[in-house]
C-alpha cells in the first residue's frame, strides 16, 4: 500500500497481497492447513472447524458478491485532539496500526451487493486499535447510513469492537451518541439496519449502535457484552458462569436475534435483506 | 505544598480561636484574621493549582454533594417516582417530578450512597439495567406531558456484573441514548461528579452538556486507563492527564458547553453557592432552550451529535 | 336505597344510612374503637393504625373536597349475556351484590375536585362480586376516561378487584383490551391517568389498565400481583416471599411509583394533580 | 357411545385390512368399503356431538397442532426472531418473519411443547414476561416496516410463578395490548388451540379474532371454575359449558369474527386440511384489512374494542 504510507486519500480495495507462507497449523486441531483452503472456507480450519480470525477485509469479500466492492468511505484520518500519548504518543499508534492493516482507520464502508442485493456495509477491523470507536469510526459509520439513506438500502454493520477508544477520550465517548443519533434517521427512513456482532463486541460500540439493530445477528463463538471480564472481576469477587458473554449467553438473554455460524453469515443476510427488499411500498 | 487536610486542620485552629475570643477581655481578633488571610491564601494556592489527579479525587470526594443535595437546594419538592414498571427500582439512578423556578420539570439522576449501607443500597452510584429503563419511562413520560428534562450525572460507570450483563446494560445504555435523542422535549444534562463513560452518556446526550468546575467526564477510569499501561499510582496521575477529563479540558475541547464555577476547594466547601451557580445555568440554558419550537429543538439536537468528534481530511 | 331496589335508574349519592351500632371491635388489637372517630379516620384503627376495609363510597369520600361529589356513571347494569349458573344465577348474584351495597355495579364514576382540582374519579367496590371487572365496570372507566377529556381534567382510578368477571366470560376478558384502547385516547389528549392500587389488585384488572398509569400509587398494605397464591402454588411448587405480591414487592420489583398512607393519599394525589394542573399550555 | 380410542383403534384395524388386501387373491374391498363407512358414521356422531367439555380436550389434546407446525404449512419460511433485547427469550412465545401468499409478515406465535423436555423449555405454553416484552418488540418492528401481524394463540395461560410476578407480568400483558392496539398495521390473530384468559389477550386485540372450530377461550380454565364451586369432575364440565368458551359460543356471541373448520375429530386428524382452511381465512382477512388506510384501520379497531361488551340501559 504505497500510496498509504505517503497518506495520501486513498480507497481501500480487496486486492489480496501475495501470501508468502503455503500453509498455517491450526491452534485448535494443530494439523498443518494448506493456508489457500483455509482462505476460501472463510478462515475456517478445514480439519477441525476452529475459526481462525477474520480480517475486516476477509470479512467483506466472505460476506458480498464478487466484483460489487465499492470502497465509500470518506477520506478521513483520525486526529490527536487529546495530544494522548501513553507508553508511545496517539499519531504514532495510529500509524502502527495503519501500517499493519493496510487500512486508514479501524472500519472498512463499503457499497456493494449481498445476492444481487444492494447494501451499504460496514465492516470493524479489530486489528486496527482493537477495533476501537473514535471520532473516525464514528463519521464512516453515520455516513454509511446517510449513504444507505441515499441509496434507499439497508445498512450492516460487522462489530469487532473492545469499545470506546481511550486515546481520543470524550470525543470517542460521545460517538455513541453520534451512530445513535444518525441511526434514529435512518428508522425515520424505514431502511434497515442489520448490526451483526462478531468476536468482541464490547464496551461503548455493544452500549450504542451495534445493540440497535433491526436486526441483531452474532457470529458463532462471537463475545458481547459491556463490562470486561476483568473488570467485573475487580469490581465485584463474583462467580462468573462458564458461557459468559458468549454468543449463547447473548442469546439466552434476549439481547440478540439469532447466532449463525460464520460459513451461513452469507446468506443468512442475504434472507434477512429479502425480507426488508422486496414488498415494500418504497 | 499542603494538602486538603491540613487546611482543614488549620480551619479547624482557628474556630477555636474564635470561639476563644468570646471569652471576655481576651482580644484575638487581629491574630483570627491574619490566619484567615494565611488560610485563603493557602487555599487558593492549593486549588488554584489543582493537578486533573487532585480534580478527580474532589470530583470523588465523599463530602461532595449529591444529586438528591442539589435537588433540595434547586427545586421546589421532588416527587420521585420508583420503578422500570418491569422488574425493579435502581436507587442509584432516581427519577422524578418537580419544579424549577416555576417550570415543571422531569428530572433523571444519579445517586451515590452517604454511609456503607446506603452505598450498597446504591451500588456506589453504579447503574444497573433497571436504572436505564426507569431512565426511559421518565423520557416517554415527560415528552408525554411536555416536561422539559434535567439529568444530573454522578456514577463511576454502569455497574459491572454478572447481573447487569444478564439483564443486556449494553443494550439498556444504547435504548436510554436513543430516548435521549429521540425525546421531543427540552433536555439538559450536568455533569455534578463522576460522568464514568457510557454510564453517564445513557443519560447525557441532552441538548445542553454542563458541568461543575470539579466534576470529570471520561471515557475510562485514570485507574483503569493506568492499568493497561502498569499500575503505579504515578501512571494514575499521568493518565489523568491524559484522559482530559477535568471540565476546563471538555470546555475547551468543545464537548461541553458550560463550566459552573464552584467554591474554592470543591462543591462541599459551600453547597449553597454551588448550588445557586447551577440554579442560575439551568434556568438559563432552559429558558434559551424554551424559545425553540419542537422541530428546531430536535434539529439542534441532531446537529450538535452529527458533527461532534474530530478528524482529518486526506488530502486526494 | 329504595329507588334502586325498583332498578329504576338512581345516581349514587355519599350520603350515610344511619349507624345502628356505635362501636366496633378491632381485629388487630382487640379494642372496643368508637365507630364514628374510626370513619372520620379514613377506617384506620386509632388506637393501633390498623386499616379497615373501606367501601368504594368510604375510599371516594375520604378522597375528595367536600361537596364535590357528582355521579357521572352511566345508567347501565350488567347483562347475563352467557345465561351464567353457578351455585346461582348470576343475575341473583347481581342483586345480592346490588342489595349488599347499594351500587349499580362495582364502580362508582364520580366528577369531584381533590384540593380544587377537578379530576374524574373511578373507584372500584371489592363487595360487588370480588370488585370483578364485567362490561358495566369497563364502559364505566372507559365513559370515566371520555368525561375526564370532555373536562379535560386528569383520570383517577382506584383499584380493588379480583380480576375479571368470570360470570361474563369473554365480555370481561375483552374489557382488558376496550379499557386500554380508551386509555390511549386519553394519552394522546395529554390528560393524566393516575392509577390507585388498593388490596387487592390482581387477575385482568392489573394485568391491564390498573398497570398502565402515567402514576401509579399503591396504598400501603396493597396486594398487587396478576396470578393468586393458590393457582401459582398449584402449578408449580415454589416457595414464595414473605411480601410476595404486597406493596413492597411490588415497589421492589419496580411496578409501582410510589407506596402512600391511606391517611396521605389524599394529599398525594393532589401533588400528583399539580404537576399536571398548572404550567400546562393546553 | 365410543370414545376418540375406541374409533382410532377401529381406524387401525382398517388400515390392517387394507395392508391384507394387497395380498394377491384375496378381496376384503367391499368390506373394508363398510368399515370405512360405519367409521365415518361413528366420528360424526362422536363430534357432532361434542360436548364443550369435549372440546377443551380436543383443544388440549397433545396430538393437535401446534404453532410452529401451521407455520410450517401455511407460511413460506419462518425467521425466527430471539429475545426481549432486555433479559431473556421466553420460548414460549416466538416471534419471527415470514411470508405468507407473496406477502412479508410479522409473526407472533404461542408454542406449547411436544414432550416433556420441549415442554419443560416451553413452560408448557405458559407465557412468561421476557415473551410479552418480545412481543412488544416485534409490533414495533412490523410496525416500522409496514408488515401486517399474524398472531397465533394457544395457551394455558400467562406462567404463574414467583419469577413471573417478580418481573411484573401483569404490567407486561398490559404494555402487549396496549402495543397491538397502538401498532399501526392490520392485525389478525387466531385461537389455534388454548385462549387462555389474559394470557391470550395480551397478543389477541386484533382486528380480526379467528377461531379454529375446537379451539376455547376462556377468562378461566374450567378446572379454575369448578374449583370455586367445587372439585367434581362433573362440575369441570359444568363449568366447560356454563364458561362459553368454545368458538361457535363466540361467534354466537359476537366476541370472534369467525369460525375456521376443522376435519372431523379435530384439527390433528388432518393438519394441511386445517392449515389450508386457515391459510385461506387468514388471506382473505388481511386483503380485506389491507384496503383500509392507516387511519380507517386504526379507527375501526379503536371502535371494534370500544363497544365490546354487554350490558343494559336502565330506565330513567
Ligand atoms: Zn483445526
Ligand atoms: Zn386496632
Amino acid at each position: 500500500m504505497p500510496i498509504f504510507k505517503d497518506k495520501q486519500y486513498f480507497r481501500v480495495n480487496l486486492e489480496k497481497e501475495a501470501d508468502e507462507a503455503l500453509w498455517l497449523r491450526c491452534k485448535s486441531c494443530g494439523e498443518l492447513v494448506f493456508k489457500r483452503r483455509v482462505r476460501e472456507n472463510n478462515n475456517i480450519c478445514p480439519n477441525c472447524g476452529e475459526y481462525f480470525f477474520l480480517t475486516a477485509r476477509e470479512r467483506v469479500e466472505s460476506l458480498i458478491d464478487e466484483e460489487t466492492f465499492e470502497d465509500v468511505s470518506k477520506p478521513i484520518v483520525a486526529d490527536d485532539p487529546l495530544g494522548f500519548q501513553d507508553e508511545k504518543p496517539y499519531p504514532q499508534r495510529l500509524e502502527e496500526a495503519q501500517e499493519k492493516t493496510g487500512l486508514p482507520s479501524a472500519i472498512i464502508l463499503a457499497s456493494a451487493k449481498i445476492e444481487q442485493m444492494p447494501v451499504v456495509l460496514g465492516v470493524m477491523e479489530f486489528q486496527f486499535i482493537g477495533g476501537s470507536m473514535g471520532s473516525v469510526m464514528g463519521e464512516q459509520i453515520c455516513h454509511g447510513m446517510e449513504e444507505a439513506i441515499r441509496r434507499r438500502c439497508a445498512f450492516i454493520l460487522v462489530s469487532s469492537s473492545g469499545g470506546a477508544r481511550m486515546q481520543e477520550g470524550a470525543f470517542a465517548l460521545l460517538q455513541m451518541v453520534k451512530t445513535t443519533a444518525v441511526r434514529a434517521r435512518l428508522a425515520e427512513e424505514r431502511l434497515p439496519f442489520i448490526s451483526v456482532m462478531t468476536y468482541p463486541t464490547t464496551g461503548g460500540v455493544q452500549a450504542s449502535i451495534a445493540s440497535l439493530g433491526d436486526i441483531i445477528i452474532a457470529e458463532k463463538g462471537a463475545m458481547i457484552g459491556f463490562a470486561g471480564r476483568r473488570v467485573i472481576k475487580e469490581t465485584i469477587a463474583e462467580e462468573l458462569p462458564k458461557n459468559f458473554q458468549t454468543d449463547t449467553f447473548a442469546i439466552e438473554h434476549g439481547m440478540i436475534d439469532r447466532v449463525v455460524k460464520r460459513e451461513d453469515l452469507r446468506s443468512e443476510l442475504a434472507t434477512v435483506l429479502r425480507f426488508f427488499q422486496e414488498g415494500r411500498d418504497e | 505544598m499542603s494538602d486538603e487536610r491540613t487546611l482543614d486542620l488549620l480551619e479547624a485552629k482557628i474556630q477555636e480561636l474564635r470561639e476563644l475570643n468570646k471569652v471576655e477581655g481576651l482580644d484575638l481578633s487581629a491574630e483570627i484574621t491574619k490566619l484567615e488571610k494565611k488560610l485563603a491564601k493557602m487555599r487558593t494556592e492549593l486549588y488554584a493549582n489543582l493537578a486533573d489527579w487532585e480534580r478527580v479525587r474532589i470530583a470523588r470526594n465523599t463530602k461532595r454533594p449529591y444529586a438528591l443535595d442539589y435537588i433540595a437546594e434547586i427545586f421546589s419538592g421532588f416527587y420521585e417516582l420508583h420503578g422500570d414498571r418491569m422488574s425493579g427500582d435502581d436507587r442509584a439512578l432516581l427519577t422524578g417530578l418537580s419544579e424549577l423556578d416555576g417550570e415543571k420539570v422531569a428530572v433523571i439522576a444519579q445517586q451515590k450512597g452517604r454511609d456503607p449501607a446506603e452505598n450498597k443500597e446504591r451500588y456506589f452510584g453504579m447503574v444497573r439495567p433497571q436504572g436505564y429503563r426507569k431512565a426511559i419511562r421518565m423520557m416517554r413520560l415527560a415528552e408525554r406531558f411536555g416536561f422539559p428534562i434535567i439529568s444530573l450525572i454522578d456514577t463511576p460507570g454502569a455497574y459491572p456484573g454478572l447481573e447487569s450483563e444478564e439483564n443486556n446494560i449494553g443494550g439498556a445504555i444504547a435504548a436510554s441514548i436513543n430516548s435521549m435523542i429521540e425525546v421531543s422535549v427540552p433536555t439538559i444534562a450536568v455533569i455534578i461528579g463522576e460522568g464514568g463513560s457510557g454510564g453517564a452518556v445513557a443519560i447525557g446526550a441532552a441538548d445542553r452538556l454542563l458541568m461543575l468546575e470539579n466534576a470529570i467526564c471520561s471515557v475510562i477510569s485514570p485507574e483503569g486507563a493506568a492499568a493497561i499501561l502498569g499500575k503505579s499510582k504515578e501512571r494514575v496521575k499521568e493518565a489523568a492527564a491524559a484522559l482530559k477529563l477535568t471540565a476546563p479540558d471538555l470546555l475547551d475541547l468543545g464537548v461541553i458547553d458550560e463550566v459552573i464555577p464552584e467554591p474554592l476547594g470543591g462543591a462541599h466547601k459551600d453547597l449553597q453557592q454551588t448550588a445557586s451557580a447551577l440554579k442560575e445555568s439551568i434556568i438559563r440554558n432552559l429558558g434559551e432552550l424554551s424559545q425553540a419550537s419542537t422541530d428546531s429543538l430536535l434539529a439542534s439536537r441532531f446537529e450538535r451529535y452529527r458533527n461532534v468528534g474530530r478528524y482529518s481530511i486526506l488530502s486526494g
